[in-house]
């Protein structure tokens, strides 16, 4: 089957497995700052990903969510992390609440379901590179993975915009793109929200004294 | 003629801007309520135009306004209102007390009026991509207006809020994405595949696989939002710790949205799906969330959290009624939505002059509101009994027909009910009673209250559950019909 | 409803009737016992002359006794008259019998009882009360015992009218019911207790340990103790009657005949002689109780007169 | 003027008393023309509505619809027999409390007057509604709208903690009842959609679901009645009432739930099965039992009337269960019979307790005291009120000739028939329930005679109560007006249930009337003369004849001079008011003999104690062993529960991320 598959399938699909990886290697990383760099090559990864499609496709609104993915995931976001860091001098080591060896094992579970579970979808459907639906959804379980195992504000708010990836990786090589509203609407959110999340950080340092989420259990009920 | 969905749109974008350049004038508490009051205006005027002339679009195909959504458009756009009455007088109080600065006031009034873009953008959008993108707008500005007061409970808050809400938002993301990807198949790829009205068009034609996984992903998205657990433990904490005012419209108003996002896929799945997979899901998270609630309920020390955990108790309690579907669990887990909205609200006024008074949160410090002030005591008595549906109070009607309806198709479903019903009580009227009734040494405020929302509320609550008027009875009828 | 004059006659005679002998028959114990006992006996007539004394006695009265206390002893008089009136002692056509069957009858001896215990609690010295409350708790564990003796006799006949269960017992052919004896055994039980006799209580003791029914009456003066001496005569006399009338019904006069009276007259006096004695003869041979044993004694009573009830419905009716 | 029917009058007399409650609120404060005008005429309306009723009965359904409700469900309203009873009850009751009401209501309690006069006729017009309800949404809506206003009259003097308490636990219990009674309501209308009871009634229910409805129905309706074991809140919640407020609910509200049952359990429901009966008569035993013997043991005076109050409902339950043993055999005539003595004894009971009660609101008025142990002697300061609860203790003493024992004689002549019944466990173990009965109407003679004699007899035993004043004019006409219904209902049984014959007859087809029109007014004869028969009134004649005769006799024959001394000191002379038996003393052989049916604290002095003292408390074991379990349980779950909020939002996205894995593992269209 894959011998038949054109070139720009199976671009899509090398893009996308290497999004999986970069995913898996977020995942594994314990410094912030590669993990920032891991992020802005995903989001890279996913820019050139997106662009084959909008090339293939010829939709132009695809070229425009390409470049919104370059501005915001490649440039724009992690130049804001790596500010943030430096700013707030957050120190290097990520201290993972899980050992990462088991977050790994968990992480391979969790694209086996993935996968499972969207394989009968995507044969559905009648874009070729639907394979990559599987990916996205296992990208998206990863991010939260690491969201859960990360004892860090900063590293949750990677996984939370790795997390976009993974919707936006669904959103174009999937489905060729969402219309042309909705993606930029999309994008003014994640944008506006790390905006507000860099404001936050700093509220967050001055009143907690650190970065660390676990000063932030305080409000429970038990 | 002028466009009233335009204008009721237009208000608060408009306005929010404003009062972001100018919210530190004196004249900008009055501009957030009269903004209101033309918000309520033109969606009442709008209401009339829909009556009367049926469902009509907006901005090409993109907004879509029929009976169901005008009426929480409705709700939203008076709730909105009497929120913002409210919170004049108590959000003075609040900087009076030091606890606000000029500023964070300003950011206060901008945040509400793009809050309530956000919602009305939600509520009336006709593309299901721009629902989600109004669900996450209204979620950054809440989680600006949680984090108000900037004290490190209310960071806290706000940051459980973002992430958690911002996660369960990405979820239903990739449910909406899943949605085009089916929906691609049947409407091609023109951008029409995301617009309800031609998804509703060919709900049976989508596939029933990609429906059902598409379905979850937006049941547990939105439903973060809606505060069905285990997805709610953001709730409590951004009720408790934000302004009361947005804790009111959180409740009040926010839940409500979320759910309604949650029923227009809702119908979609159950179009596409054969038997009541959507349905049993949401009974199953109704029941799971409204059992779970009540046993929250009972440890609370806070009003306002308590509060909050009735309200998952009762977005729980709307969740399995629309989840049983037909139209007459359609009509009372509409009814029940509004009843619950506007005593939920009104309720949370009372609690946020209540905790102004006494200075404290903590229930235990609460005594004797009765004697402080008889109406406030009043107020936070009879909106407790109505929410715990005590008749003659609305919430008490849809109950009836929630109750005797699962009597009726789910008889296994009403133990689950009764038991979670009869411990919400003893823990919320347990906690109140002492709260309104006994001594207390009084103390006065620098403004005085505003009571007239809370009986507002609370008299409209008390004549829905006597009387429907048969205008509003048709309305919902119609509206339960959408919904199947 | 037609009262005819032999049956108006035949009420107010069976009146008299126990205004009179009551006294007697108490004298008539007092006497056996004293035989018994092997004193000599005061006259049989000894009753009269004490009404007659305390008749003409003042009457004194404590400085706490209120109105109540004043009218409790007509109010028990006259409840143990209409008892007297509704018992068939002579004859079962008596115009007042529909007035009160049988649960009604447990009533009145109720309502004389509660008054009595009353009275005794208006003065406020802990003598009174202490009485008050043993003849209530004499009374609540006596009157459901009573009930079912009653309640298994009613059974037999499907009545509870006394009168009619007097006729059907007494004027149809021998029939044996085991459940009777059981009533019979849990109504002198009964009996004994309401009637203030050994073994639950002494009628001739002023020992404060023990007293009920003479530490309730212990304020009681002149003509006030003399219509209690007399009620509580009459209250014996109506039990005497009563358990006559319910386990030995046979020579009562159930027709019109102001003969057949006369002639149950002789029978009915035979009778009293000898269920007088058997009363002095129980009142001799047993021990009064500590007042805490007498719960346990009506509780038997009560349970062999379930007992008995059961019987009836276990033996005779499947029989 | 249109024609209006009786219960057009009802519906004017419902909207009177709201309309009364609202004019109390236009001027909250001002006492005098709430107590002295609005509250008479509160009580005329109660007259009205109680004469309506009286005329009504016999009469053919009326039925009403209102414009108010649900939108496909309007307010059904329906007058027929059973309700006439029960409003009959209510106006009658009412008219007297509500006259008693102006008389006490005289300077501020805890709430307004305003608001309480507010609360007070909602309450009325609630309970009004409850009875001419005639769907499900109507009855809820009354139901629990009385259960409020009730609520808030018995938090009145909200300021004490106690008090709160048991409005609390009252309101609770209520809720969950009236949850209960709105699944019953659900079963019964079995799919079909119509709430009305007419719906209900056209419904055919298998025994299976039958059964749950009744069960669901006895449960909620018990709550409010008091049935075991969920009569908790009735003891604490009667007391912490103003006085007239826990003669409406004693004698009037908790009425209200025997009406509920009798018409689901009679009249919706469908035919019942024998084990019905069975299940109501066995609860009833056990909660007349239980509520005497905690009667004779209390010593708050309004406690002893509410564990009172128990017992009486406890009664009715036996009533109402032998009557669905005998209707389920279809021996109709029986179930009248059983049937005609929980109407008599619901009557009765609405009009001795209500009395009762009302004679300690005097006394507490009087005195400021509720504790046993420090009233006595008051009926040389309140000849009145003392009087007056004479025939009120008489009567729930089950003496004859008045009404309580005109029913427990029904209820007697009922059992003795039941040997008949044709199954062969039934037919031995119901007769012997009579037994209890019996011990049960003995019991409540001892707890009676206790009341009265601690309350009003005997020397005082605190000096302040020589400043005890009688009754004020109008809490005299009250009380006079609830004596005579006593009385009334005493001496003329057979006057009474020709009356209220014919709402046997609507529910079971066979009444005693037939029977009753054989013989005279004054003769209560069931079946026949011959089987059993009461004339109270020649009973009461005799009685005084005898009384009257003695006394001419003794003042005619013998001089009538009588002397005052002191009492007998047995030559010791510090005998004060102290040595009296105090309550707990005089319910002392209770205590003993029935000692594993309490739960006993008792502390006894010794020899080497400083300061030597006796207590003995008795509580309640149903909390040990039911309600504190239950709450300890809630508990546990809810500390198990809340640990899901533990504060870690790591641990909350885990939450998220298992529901999701979980869904798209499990959930398959």
């Amino acid at each position: 089957m894959s011998t038949a598959l054109p070139l720009y399938a199976q671009l899509i699909n090398l893009f996308a497995a290497v999004i999986l990886l970069l995913a898996f290697a977020m995942l594994a990383q314990r410094r912030v700052l590669l993990l920032i760099d891991l992020f802005a090559l995903q989001g890279f990864t996913l820019f050139l990903s997106t662009l084959v499609v909008a090339v293939k496709t010829g939709q132009h609104h695809l070229y425009w969510s390409a470049g919104l993915t370059l501005l915001l995931k490649v440039l724009l976001l992690p130049w804001i992390l790596h500010r943030l860091v430096r700013k707030l001098q957050i120190k290097g080591e990520v201290e993972p609440l899980i050992n990462i060896p088991t977050t790994m094992l968990v992480g391979i579970g969790l694209v086996i379901i993935a996968f499972n579970v969207a394989l009968p979808i995507s044969q559905l459907s009648h874009t070729i590179t639907r394979g990559t639906l599987g990916i996205a959804l296992a990208v998206v379980m990863l991010a939260f993975l690491m969201m859960i195992t990360r004892k860090k504000a900063i590293t949750q708010v990677v996984g939370f915009l790795s997390m976009e990836n993974g919707l936006f990786l669904a959103a174009t090589s999937a489905t060729y793109g969402m219309p042309m509203v909705v993606e930029l609407g999309i994008a003014l959110d994640v944008l506006v929200g790390a905006i507000i999340l860099g404001v936050f950080f700093f509220q967050i340092r001055d009143q907690f004294d650190s970065l660390d989420i676990h000063h932030m259990e305080r409000l429970k009920d038990n | 003629m002028l466009d009233m969905f335009v204008v009721m749109l237009a208000i608060p974008l408009v306005s929010g801007a404003l009062l972001t350049v100018f919210g530190e004038r004196a004249w900008a508490p009055n501009l957030n309520i009269i903004a209101s009051g033309g918000t309520f205006l033109a969606a009442a005027l709008l209401t009339v135009e829909i009556v009367t002339h049926g469902p009509r679009f907006a901005f090409g195909e993109q907004f879509f306004i029929d009976s169901l959504n005008i009426f929480f458009v409705t709700l939203t756009a008076f709730v909105g209102l009497t929120t913002s009455i409210f919170s004049g007088p108590y959000m003075k109080n609040e900087a009076a007390h030091g606890r606000l600065t000029i500023p964070r006031l300003r950011l206060y009034k901008s945040m509400y009026q793009l809050f309530m873009f956000t919602m009305l953008t939600a509520l009336t959008t006709n593309n299901l991509g721009i629902l989600w993108v109004a669900m996450e707008a209204a979620t950054l500005t809440t989680v600006l207006l949680v984090s108000l007061y900037r004290t490190p409970a209310s960071l806290e808050a706000a940051w459980k809020y973002f992430i958690l809400c911002g996660v369960g938002i990405a979820q239903a993301l990739f449910g909406t994405i899943l949605l085009y990807f089916a929906a691609e198949r049947v409407l091609g790829e023109t951008g029409n595949a995301l617009l309800w009205t031609y998804l509703v068009n060919a709900k049976a034609f989508l596939d029933p696989n990609i429906m059902a996984l598409s379905f979850i992903f937006l049941l547990v998205g939105y439903g973060t939002k809606v505060g069905l657990a285990p997805l709610h433990n953001w709730l409590p904490d951004a009720h408790a710790e934000g302004p009361t005012p947005v804790s009111a419209v959180l409740s009040g108003l926010l839940l409500n949205v979320a759910l309604y996002a949650i029923l227009r896929c809702k119908v979609l799945a159950d179009g596409a799906i054969d038997g009541n997979f959507a349905g049993n899901l949401m009974m199953g998270f109704g029941l799971f969330t409204l059992l779970l609630a009540a046993f929250f309920l009972s440890r609370q020390k806070d009003v306002k959290r308590m509060f909050a955990y009735s309200s998952i108790e009762h977005m729980g309690l709307i969740t399995f009624a629309f989840g049983m579907g037909g139209a007459v669990a359609n009509f009372a887990g509409l009814l029940h939505m509004t009843m619950h909205s506007l005593t939920k609200s009104a309720i949370f006024f009372a609690v946020g002059h209540a905790t102004q008074k006494t200075g404290t949160q903590m229930m235990e410090d609460i005594r004797g509101l009765i004697r402080i002030n008889p109406l406030i005591g009043w107020g936070l008595m009879l909106g407790t009994l109505a929410i715990l549906g005590m008749p003659p109070f609305g919430v008490f009607a849809s109950e009836f027909m929630i109750l005797t309806h699962a009597m009726k198709y789910h008889p296994w479903a009403t133990p689950v009910l009764l038991l979670a019903l009869g411990v919400a009580f003893a823990a919320i009227f347990g906690k109140v009673q002492p709260m309104v009734f006994g001594e207390t040494e009084a103390k006065r405020l620098p403004h005085a209250p505003a009571i007239t929302p809370v009986f507002l509320h609370l008299a409209i609550v008390l004549m829905l559950g006597l009387y429907i008027p048969p205008y509003l009875t048709r309305w919902f009828q119609e509206a339960a019909r959408m919904l199947g | 409803m037609m009262i005819s004059l032999s049956g108006l006659l035949g009420q107010i005679f069976s009146i008299a009737l126990a205004l009179v002998l009551a006294p007697l028959l108490t004298g008539w114990v007092g006497m056996c016992r004293a035989w018994l006992q092997s004193r000599s006996a005061p006259p049989l007539l000894q009753p009269y002359y004490m009404l007659r004394k305390l008749f003409n006695k003042d009457v004194v009265l404590a400085h706490g006794a209120s109105s109540l206390f004043r009218v409790a002893p007509f109010v028990v008089f006259g409840c143990m008259v209409l008892a007297c009136a509704i018992i068939p002692s002579l004859s079962t056509n008596l115009p007042l019998a529909p007035a009160a069957d049988a649960l009604a009858l447990v009533g009145v001896f109720g309502l004389a009882r509660v008054f009595i215990a009353l009275a005794a609690m208006d003065i406020g010295t802990s003598f009174g009360t202490l009485g008050g409350r043993r003849e209530m708790l004499i009374g609540f564990l006596a009157e459901p015992a009573l009930l079912m003796v009653i309640f298994t006799v009613a059974m037999i006949v499907q009545s509870t009218s006394i009168t009619t269960i007097v006729e059907t017992l007494g004027h149809r052919e021998l029939a044996i019911h085991p459940s009777l004896a059981f009533a019979g055994i849990a109504f002198t039980f009964v009996s004994l207790a309401e009637n203030a006799r050994v073994p639950v209580d002494n009628p001739a003791t002023h020992l404060e340990l023990t007293m009920i029914h003479e530490a309730m009456i212990l304020e009681y003066s002149g003509r006030h103790l003399a219509l209690i001496e007399w009620a509580a005569a009459l209250k014996l006399y109506a039990y005497s009657c009563l358990g006559l009338a319910l386990f030995f019904p046979w020579g009562i006069a159930g027709g019109d005949s102001f003969l057949a009276l006369l002639a149950a007259l002789p029978l009915l006096l035979l009778k009293l002689v000898i269920g007088g004695s058997v009363l002095a003869l129980i009142e001799t041979v047993s021990a009064k109780m500590r007042i805490f044993r007498a719960p346990e004694f009506l509780g038997t009573a009560f349970l062999l007169a379930v007992l008995g009830l059961l019987v009836r419905l276990l033996l005779e009716l499947k029989a | 003027m249109p024609n209006l029917l009786a219960i057009d009058y009802l519906l004017i007399a419902a909207s009177a008393w709201a309309v009364i409650g609202l004019i109390g609120l236009v001027a909250p404060r001002n006492t005098r023309f709430i107590a002295k005008i609005l509250f008479p005429i509160g009580a005329a309306v109660g007259l009205l509505a109680g004469s309506v009723a009286l005329l009504a009965l016999g009469g053919t359904p009326q039925t009403a619809v209102l414009v108010i409700g649900l939108p496909d469900l309007p307010f059904h309203l329906r007058l027929d027999n059973l309700s006439a009873i029960f409003i009959l009850l209510l106006g009658m009751v009412a008219a007297g409390i509500s006259v008693y009401a102006a008389g006490y209501f005289r300077e501020g309690e805890g709430t307004a007057p305003g608001l309480l006069c507010l609360e007070y006729h909602v309450f009325l017009a609630s309970m009004l509604l409850v009875l001419l309800a005639d769907d499900a949404y109507a009855f809820m809506v009354a139901w629990e709208t009385m259960a409020l206003s009730s609520f808030f009259l018995v938090t009145t003097n909200h300021q004490q903690e106690s008090i709160r308490r048991a409005g609390f636990l009252y309101l609770l219990i209520a809720h969950v009842g009236a949850i209960a009674i709105l699944l019953s309501f659900g079963v019964m209308t079995s799919g079909s959609g119509d709430y009305s009871f007419a719906g209900m009634r056209a419904q055919q229910l298998s025994p299976f679901w039958a059964s749950v409805a009744y069960l669901l129905a006895l449960a909620g309706f018990g709550a409010k009645a008091g049935l075991l074991p969920l009569h908790v809140w009735l003891p604490e919640a009667h007391p912490a009432a103003p006085s007239p407020v826990s003669a409406l609910m004693s004698g009037v509200m908790l009425k209200t739930a025997i009406y509920g049952l009798l018409r689901v359990s009679f009249d919706l429901v469908g035919t019942p099965l024998w084990w019905w009966g069975v299940v109501a008569l066995a609860v009833g035993l056990a909660t007349a039992l239980f509520g005497v013997l905690y009667a004779t043991v209390q010593s708050d005076m309004k406690r002893l009337l509410a564990y009172s109050s128990i017992e009486n409902i406890g009664l009715l339950g036996v009533g109402i269960g032998l009557a669905l043993i005998f209707h389920s055999y279809r021996m109709e005539g029986l179930a009248a019979l059983a049937l005609t003595a929980v109407f008599y004894h619901s009557l009765a009971h609405a009009g001795f307790k209500s009395l009762l009660f009302l004679c300690t609101g005097s006394v507490l008025h009087a005195t400021k005291e509720r504790s046993l142990g420090k009233l006595g002697g008051l009926i040389h300061r309140m000849p009145w009120v003392a009087w007056l609860a004479l025939v009120g203790v008489l009567a729930s003493a089950g003496l004859p000739p008045l009404s309580g024992f005109v029913s427990e004689w029904l209820l007697l002549q009922g059992f003795l028939f039941s040997p008949g019944l044709p199954h062969a466990w039934l037919n031995m173990v119901v007769p012997v329930a009579a037994a209890v009965v019996a011990l049960v109407a003995a019991v409540a003679g001892f707890a009676m005679v206790k009341f009265y004699g601690i309350i009003f007899l005997g020397q005082m035993r605190e000096t302040s109560l020589k400043h005890a004043h009688d009754a004020g004019p109008w809490e005299k006409a009250g009380l006079v007006w609830l004596a005579l219904i006593t009385v009334l209902l005493g001496v003329l049984p057979a006057t009474v249930i020709l009356r209220i014959d014919a709402a046997t007859r609507q529910l079971l087809g066979a009444g005693l009337a037939e029977r009753l029109q054989e013989h005279g007014w004054w003769m209560l004869a069931p079946i026949s003369p011959e089987r059993a028969s009461y004339e109270p009134i020649i009973f009461l004649v005799t009685i005084v004849l005898s009384v009257w005769l003695g006394r001419w006799l003794v003042h005619h024959l013998y001089h009538g001079r009588t002397r005052r001394s002191p009492a007998w000191d047995c030559g010791y002379h510090f005998q004060g008011p102290r040595a009296q038996d105090t309550a707990e003393g005089f319910s002392q052989p209770i205590r003993r003999i029935f000692e594993p049916m309490f739960r006993m604290a008792r502390h006894f002095p010794t020899a080497r104690d400083k300061q030597p003292y006796y207590s003995v408390q008795v509580e309640d074991h149903f909390w040990h062993w039911l309600y504190l379990p239950i709450a300890r349980l809630a508990n546990w779950l809810s500390t198990l529960i809340t640990s899901l909020q533990g504060g870690r939002i790591a641990i909350y996205l885990m939450y998220s991320f298992i529901t999701l894995i979980l869904l798209i593992l499990v959930a398959r269209p």
